[in-house]
């Protein structure tokens, strides 16, 4: 069988930077082929390129045997081509139908045509959650909402080549399974789909074909049977990787926080919970249950309006960071760019950022104390860096993810909250992060993990508190917890 | 002064109180005129720096003054946009030798040496209400469109009005509002006018933006010939609103003898004479006396109609 | 369909209109006449140059720029055809405006290519091209003044021909907001200003050049001004350097008051219109109502003040509902 | 500009050193500085002489003593359009309280305490009020000027304080004005705030990323609203010199100073869109605007010719950087 789609020798630099050396790929029709490699080997970037977004440096594409240049997003859209991207692509103040066609939107002469683009809308929607009114502003859409919408654009346009680069990334268990139902679909329908993911049982489970990039180069490709995960993940990183949660058995100690009735209009109530010294509570539930909510109550960052939060014993008020931080907790948050990192600042301002008043004598700064608190941090987390003078914007993720992480440590907090912490960063940077909450368990740290990822939530909690829709279902032990408890507690009423 | 080297020129410095207004072009023209005069007579050599800001800030007219001061020239001349914030520069400016005086608008009087005024407040408001009491054959509502509510002559001018009324007891003085010297703010101002007092009769305004912006709202509300404008303005801006009947006739000084003097005065205190309470000859135009405030006046405003617009636009 | 008009009831265009009523009929008792027709027309005339700039604006704002240029594109394109039209009074309108329109466009292609391909923050650039517009005046016309007897009959009546009890000036200003309002709505390049403007980097992966969206909002901006250059100089029947100086802040001030974000991507024709025309009718009641011109500015202060003040509660987002609605 | 020639990878190594980029624009200022200081005093023979050199001070010394604080406002994301307002409006409440007979010290008090209450109103706006910065002060520029006016109409407040006169036109020694020793003593303390202490750190950080600056424990709120008192606190001051030299007090006063004091902090090298920016770059571009200013004022140049050369050398300074960035080779 020819492929499709055929990409061979494709390079992209940024700058100096290269984001592709040698990218290689085939893509069958009726067939899901999955992209696997470690962050920044150039997933994304072989996207934007397929897409029209970037435009090669080299390398040749072939679409049904015959050479293309894809000069923009126009023209891939018209060979056939479209794609759900990794950054959310979507348009708050814009109607749902316009988002779903903000590239071809159907037109009368030479403009827009409301009705019909309102009336195709309602028919792509109709399959994946009805709910949605096609004629509302997206920006009041639940998060999970906004998911469908951009998978609704991508069913649009009848394309050929589907590409789906981490789509599931954000998504849970029962979201993620309706993709894979809806990407079944499309392939039986004789489509090409390419499937880009971080998580091997996905990959399994849905694809029938890989391809590996390492740096930049493409280093493999083939049919999924007969492959294994050690194997896919050797040709990744090029050496073999401890793919096991590193849970670390920690004797748990006294009380540390305690919350009772936490509420805030519209969004929880009655949330109630405790975590001890050395132990990790995971908290579990679908996109948009509130989980992101309830932490942001407890770092006082959207504090809650009714029920207390007990610290050691005392019931406190938190009412900003510098409250929470002030009474050592921390909160490495869900969307790093936005609120985790200074992007444009050094490694080294963004680790001494929140904890300045440790490194300042009088309000001025100490620039070898600076680096006598930062450098440690870096070193023990391992990012990889040029030196702490080096700008955060230009690391890869999963390097940006342990910055975050580090700043964080270097408040000394005795409760650590980590929202989404291994969100889309590769198999190596998740194993060091889950070793590192295990050592820091192991100190004493309390540490309240919300994931969306039912294996990283049953390998690494002590105690998983399953939430839905701002109520909390339950707290479950390590013990007693099976994925099929989780996941039903998570999903019904 | 003294510091001038032999063979150096004069060099007065007219300030004008914006740039790209015709009354200052004017002014600068007589400037040449009689700098031209004097050194035909055999006077010392004179060379004239007109400047000014572009707009009417006082500010900007000080930065003008410092540069002056910087470039040492021997005379200021000066048409102050507020009388009292460019006294501290002006007296700097004499600390370091230079004759400072003032015309047109003046600079309090410790700010300069003498002041020669278009002519004297009494005589400006005379003529504006003669002027609109001709208008209106001495009855009717009158109203009064000024500059900014901040500019002295004109302030001075509309209390000058004021005093006058009562001998034409026919006028009824309605209101007085501000254009700040800005066309559509002075257009909107006079609409207004014509809106609130449907039976207006005469606009006074006493600035050549105001009397422009209201003979083109009365012109385009359709009230030609029911409501007259008049007050002080340049022939050359006029000149259309009098063909076409909205303004009868309106006053102004001559800008062209104000130059001509100024330079003249000028050139005499940097001589070394002159001086408040004494009378200077300026050249042509005669003896104009200056009492002990140092304040004197070149002459009556002329009044412009129909019969006399078009030869005086062409000039000024 | 009484739903889909309650739910245009509760948008801001409809608070702003209310709004507007409201002004009106606050000053009809003190000036019953300001409510008649001709008064109205007078006033949709005084308002028109600034519904104009203000359409020209919003669109920059919608790409998340902001044009700090217009009013001395305006000045800088008003003065250079007066001068035209001073010196070549039988070329007729038409040579006049195309080329206000052309000059004012290029002046804004100006802005645009900085904004564009150098990615020069637009209130940066617009700050540069500002002073530079305004000082070109100065050039242009060696300071000097254009006066109505310098200019053809033909170029002052032009915009105070009347149609319908109506100038022509109001007429100019309502065709532009139609169109405008039909690019935004219907034209695919207007969807895409929109988005662009939303979210920069999503339009990105969309296709959109966010570069060339910007530059055509510049584009049509200059154009729009240029325009207003030459039915400003002709409505006041006067050219000269500071003409229309400030004046970009009290559209940008119509913009906002009209619901236009000034971070990007929201913004709709009848809320610019209703924007400038509440702006419109502050400017002429006030010395109408007899406030004494010493505190107009205070008023006007005031009232912008708290117009942004009540826009900005209402575009606070509220918080998304996660609980489940529970039968009371 | 050599460093397009260097590979990107040392090139990535050499704009991490954190005065790197100092060094750049503040070369590039130098460099302009001397240019226009050789060009004055090539064009005038009055122009190397030590008074004159001190007047250059008076017309740019109380916009860069609020250009300082504004420095500092537009790194941390926000601005003021209001400060031309908040002058005028300072001015009026100095000549009141002169005019009520009040002692020198009470009279500079109630200039820079009606700056610091402005401040206060627009800091309220953003920060409680959720207005955008510049949507607000376009707003309050006209509310305070408005207010200027409504006090004081069409009248003039000239009976200073004996003394009061000193501040703006006075010497400290010789032709060393008051003005530039008290601006040289406030950008000192403008560096040092900046570079040295968390505070500046601290406007930054907010400027460059305000919800993770916020999540950082950084009190964006308070930052903010300080900033904006500062602003408005460093215009009441420049009225206090501007009303002293002026010697005399109007409603008009100031205008348009704001977008001339926005240029001095985007010409001195502050991003518009926060988080970069350094303090002798504004003090630098202040330099450069008075030499420049005063220079063509000298050869009697109209001062709106001026604000073309201003405005194109602001878009010059941006965009041949930009330029370089972006068709030189470097990354994006
Ligand atoms: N616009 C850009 N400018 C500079 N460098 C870039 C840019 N985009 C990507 N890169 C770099 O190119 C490399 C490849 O990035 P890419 O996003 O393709 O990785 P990826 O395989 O998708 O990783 P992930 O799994 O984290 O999504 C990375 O080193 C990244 O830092
Ligand atoms: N329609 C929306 N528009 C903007 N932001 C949204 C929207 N829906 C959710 N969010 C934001 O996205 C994040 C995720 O939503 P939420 O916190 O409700 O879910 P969660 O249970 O924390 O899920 P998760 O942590 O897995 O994302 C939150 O920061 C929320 O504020
Ligand atoms: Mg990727
Ligand atoms: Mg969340």
């Amino acid at each position: 069988m020819q492929p499709i789609l055929s990409l061979d020798g494709v390079a992209k630099s940024y700058g100096g930077v290269k984001a592709l050396t040698s990218g290689a790929l085939d893509l069958y029709c009726g067939q899901v082929t999955a992209l696997l490699g470690e962050n920044g080997a150039g997933k994304s970037t072989l996207v934007k390129i397929i897409t029209g977004i970037v435009h090669a440096d080299g390398g040749t594409i072939t679409l049904d045997g015959k050479p293309v240049v894809i000069e923009s997003a126009e023209h891939a859209r018209s060979l056939g081509i479209s794609a759900i991207f990794q950054e959310p692509v979507v348009f708050d103040a814009l109607t749902v139908a316009e988002n779903i066609f903000i590239t071809g939107r159907p037109l009368k002469g030479r403009s827009v045509d409301w009705p019909t683009m309102m009336r195709r809308s309602r028919e792509i929607l109709a399959e994946l959650d009805p709910s949605i009114d096609p004629a509302m502003v997206l920006g009041r859409l639940s998060v999970a909402q906004r998911h469908l919408v951009q998978i609704a654009r991508a069913l649009s346009n009848d394309a050929r080549i589907v590409i789906m680069d981490e789509p599931t990334a954000a998504l849970s268990h029962r979201e993620a399974e309706e993709l894979f139902a809806i990407t079944r679909r499309l392939r039986d329908e004789g489509r090409a789909i390419l499937f880009i993911s971080h998580k091997f049982e996905e990959v399994f489970a849905l694809c029938d074909r890989y391809a590996v990039f390492r740096d930049g180069a493409g280093v493999g490709q083939g049919t999924l049977q007969g492959m294994s995960s050690e194997r896919l993940i050797t040709l990744m990183v090029g050496r073999p990787v401890d793919q096991v949660f590193p849970k670390q058995v920690v004797a748990i100690g006294e009380e540390v926080l305690r919350v009772e009735a936490l509420g805030r209009c519209l969004e929880y109530e009655n949330v109630s919970f405790d975590v001890r010294r050395g132990e990790i509570l995971g908290v579990y539930g679908l996109i948009g249950a509130g989980r992101s909510e309830v932490m942001h109550a407890l770092f006082g960052t959207a504090p809650a309006e009714t029920g207390r939060i007990v610290l050691n014993g005392e019931t406190v008020s938190i009412r900003s960071a510098q409250q929470a931080i002030a009474h050592g907790i921390g909160l490495v948050p869900e969307d790093r760019q936005r609120q985790g990192a200074h992007l444009r600042l050094a490694i080294g301002d963004n680790i001494t950022l929140p904890s300045l008043g440790r490194t300042t004598r009088g309000g001025f700064l100490s620039a070898r104390r600076e680096r006598e608190q930062a450098a440690p941090l870096a070193e023990q987390l391992g990012v990889k860096m040029s030196g702490l003078r080096q700008r955060v914007e230009d690391l890869s993720g999963g390097n940006q993810q342990k910055v975050v992480i580090a700043k964080w440590l270097a408040t000394a907090p005795r409760v650590l909250i980590l929202d989404e912490p291994t969100k889309g960063i590769d198999v190596g940077a998740k194993a060091q992060v889950h070793r590192l909450m295990g050592e820091l368990a192991a100190k004493g740290v309390a540490i309240i993990m919300v994931s969306s990822e039912l294996p990283e939530v049953l390998g690494m909690a002590d105690r998983i508190m399953v939430m839905r829709r701002g109520l909390v279902q339950g707290i479950v032990p390590r013990s007693e917890a099976t994925p099929e408890r989780i996941v039903k507690m998570a999903t019904d009423a | 002064a003294g510091a001038r080297g032999a063979g150096r020129p004069v060099r007065i410095a007219i300030v004008a109180k914006s740039l790209g207004n015709g009354f200052f072009n004017a002014v600068h023209l007589g400037g040449d005129q009689a700098a031209a005069a004097i050194a035909s007579a055999g006077g010392n050599r004179i060379e004239v720096i007109f400047t000014g800001p572009t707009n009417t800030a006082a500010e900007n007219q000080i930065d003008v003054i410092n540069a002056l001061i910087a470039q040492h020239v021997d005379a200021i001349a000066i048409s102050a946009n507020d009388p009292d914030a460019l006294v501290p520069s002006c007296k700097r400016a004499m600390q370091r030798g230079i004759k400072v005086m003032a015309y047109d608008s003046s600079v309090a009087k410790e700010g300069r040496i003498l002041y020669l005024a278009d002519a004297t407040d009494q005589q400006a408001g005379d003529a504006c209400l003669d002027l609109a009491a001709d208008a209106c054959s001495g009855h009717g509502k009158v109203a009064i469109l000024s500059a900014t509510a901040t500019s002295t002559n004109q302030n001075s001018w509309i209390a000058a009005m004021k005093a006058d009324l009562p001998k034409h007891p026919g006028l009824d003085l309605v209101t007085v509002v501000y254009g700040d010297d800005l066309s559509d703010k002075s257009y909107r101002e006079a609409t207004a006018l014509l809106q609130k007092y449907p039976d207006l009769a005469v606009i006074i305004a006493p600035s050549t933006v105001a009397i422009t912006a209201a003979a083109k709202a009365v012109d385009d509300a359709g009230k030609t010939g029911k409501v007259f404008v008049t007050g002080l303005g340049l022939p050359s801006e006029c000149a259309g609103a009098v063909e076409k009947g909205t303004i009868k006739s309106f006053a102004i000084w001559n800008p062209v003898d104000i130059g001509y003097a100024v330079v003249e005065i000028a050139n005499t205190l940097v001589a070394g004479k002159g001086g408040p309470g004494s009378s200077i000859t300026a050249g042509k135009l005669g003896p104009i006396a200056f009492d002990a405030d140092g304040n004197g006046t070149l002459g009556k405003p002329t009044t412009y109609d129909k019969s006399d617009i078009a030869a005086a636009a062409k000039l000024f | 369909m009484p739903e889909s008009f309650l739910r245009l009831l509760r948008t801001r265009e409809a608070g702003l209109l209310g709004l507007n009523l409201l002004l009106l009929a606050a000053i009809a008792p003190f000036f019953p006449a300001f409510l008649r027709p001709g008064s109205l027309a007078g006033l949709l005339d005084d308002t028109a140059l600034l519904i104009l700039l203000a359409l020209g604006e919003m669109l920059v704002l919608l790409t998340r720029g902001v044009d700090l240029s217009i009013a001395a594109n305006l000045a800088f394109t008003g003065m250079v055809v007066a001068l035209l039209d001073q010196y070549h009074p039988g070329l007729g309108l038409a040579p006049v405006l195309i080329l206000s329109v052309l000059m004012g466009a290029a002046l804004g292609a100006v802005n645009g290519l900085l904004v564009w391909r150098l990615r020069i923050p637009s209130i940066v650039v617009t700050l540069g091209t500002l002073s530079i517009y305004r000082g070109a005046v100065y050039l242009a016309s060696g300071g000097r003044w254009v006066n109505s007897n310098q200019m053809s009959p033909q170029f002052l009546a032009f915009v105070r021909l009347q149609l319908g009890g109506v100038s022509m000036l109001s007429w100019i200003a309502i065709a532009c907001a139609v169109l405008v309002a039909l690019f935004l709505r219907r034209s695919v390049r207007g969807r895409d200003l929109y988005a662009a403007g939303n979210n920069p980097s999503a339009a990105l992966y969309a296709g959109i050049d966010v570069g060339v969206m910007q530059f055509s909002a510049f584009l049509i901006a200059g154009a729009i001004a240029g325009l207003c250059g030459y039915l400003w100089v002709s409505r006041y029947a006067v050219a000269y350097t500071d003409v229309a100086s400030g004046f970009e802040l009290q559209v940008i001030a119509a913009c906002v008051i009209g619901g236009v974000s000034i971070s990007g991507g929201v913004g709709s024709v009848a809320g610019v219109v209703l924007g400038a025309l509440f702006l419109g009718i502050i400017k002429n009641a006030l010395p109408l109502v007899g406030v004494s011109p010493f505190f107009q500015m205070a008023v006007s202060g005031v009232v912008i003040t708290g117009a942004v003040l009540i826009n900005a509660r209402g575009t606070q987002a509220s918080a998304l509902r996660i609980l489940e609605r529970r039968p009371a | 500009m050599s460093d397009v020639s260097l590979s990107a990878r040392s090139k990535a190594r050499v704009t991490r050193r954190p005065w790197h980029a100092l060094v750049r624009w503040e070369t590039l200022l130098v460099l302009a500085i001397l240019v226009d200081f050789a060009i004055n005093a090539h064009a005038s023979p009055y122009f190397l002489d030590p008074w004159t050199l001190s007047d250059v001070t008076v017309s740019v010394a109380e916009k860069a003593v609020v250009a300082l604080a504004m420095a500092f406002l537009v790194m941390a994301g926000e601005i003021d359009i209001s400060v031309g307002g908040i002058i005028a409006l300072a001015s009026v409440s100095m000549g009141l309280v002169a005019r009520a007979g009040l002692p020198l010290p009470l009279v500079v008090a109630s200039g820079i305490a009606t700056g610091l209450l402005a401040g206060c109103v627009n800091g309220a706006l953003v920060t409680i009020g959720r207005v955008p910065s510049i949507v607000a002060t376009i707003g309050t520029m006209t509310l305070f000027r408005g207010i200027a006016y409504a006090v004081l109409g069409d009248g003039v407040l000239k009976t200073y304080p004996p003394g009061f006169a000193w501040l703006g036109q006075g010497s400290v020694a010789g032709p060393v004005s008051f003005e530039l020793v008290l601006f040289v003593a406030l950008a000192a303390v403008a560096i040092v705030l900046r570079h040295a202490t968390a505070f500046g750190r601290r406007v930054v950080a907010t400027g460059s990323n305000p919800e993770a600056s916020r999540m950082s424990g950084i009190a964006t709120d308070r930052l903010r609203f300080a900033l904006f008192v500062a602003v408005g606190t460093a215009a009441g001051l420049a009225s206090v010199l501007l009303t002293s030299r002026l010697g005399s007090t109007r409603p008009s006063i100031a205008q348009g100073w704001e977008l001339e004091i926005i240029t001095m902090v985007i010409l001195g090298g502050v991003a518009i869109e926060g988080g970069i920016g350094t303090i002798p770059g504004v003090v630098l571009a202040a330099i450069l605007m008075g030499l420049v200013t005063f220079g063509l004022g000298l050869l009697n140049v109209p001062g709106i010719v001026m604000s073309v050369v201003t405005g194109t050398m602001l878009i010059v300074v941006v965009a041949v950087p930009a330029a370089l960035r972006r068709y030189g080779g470097g990354r994006q």
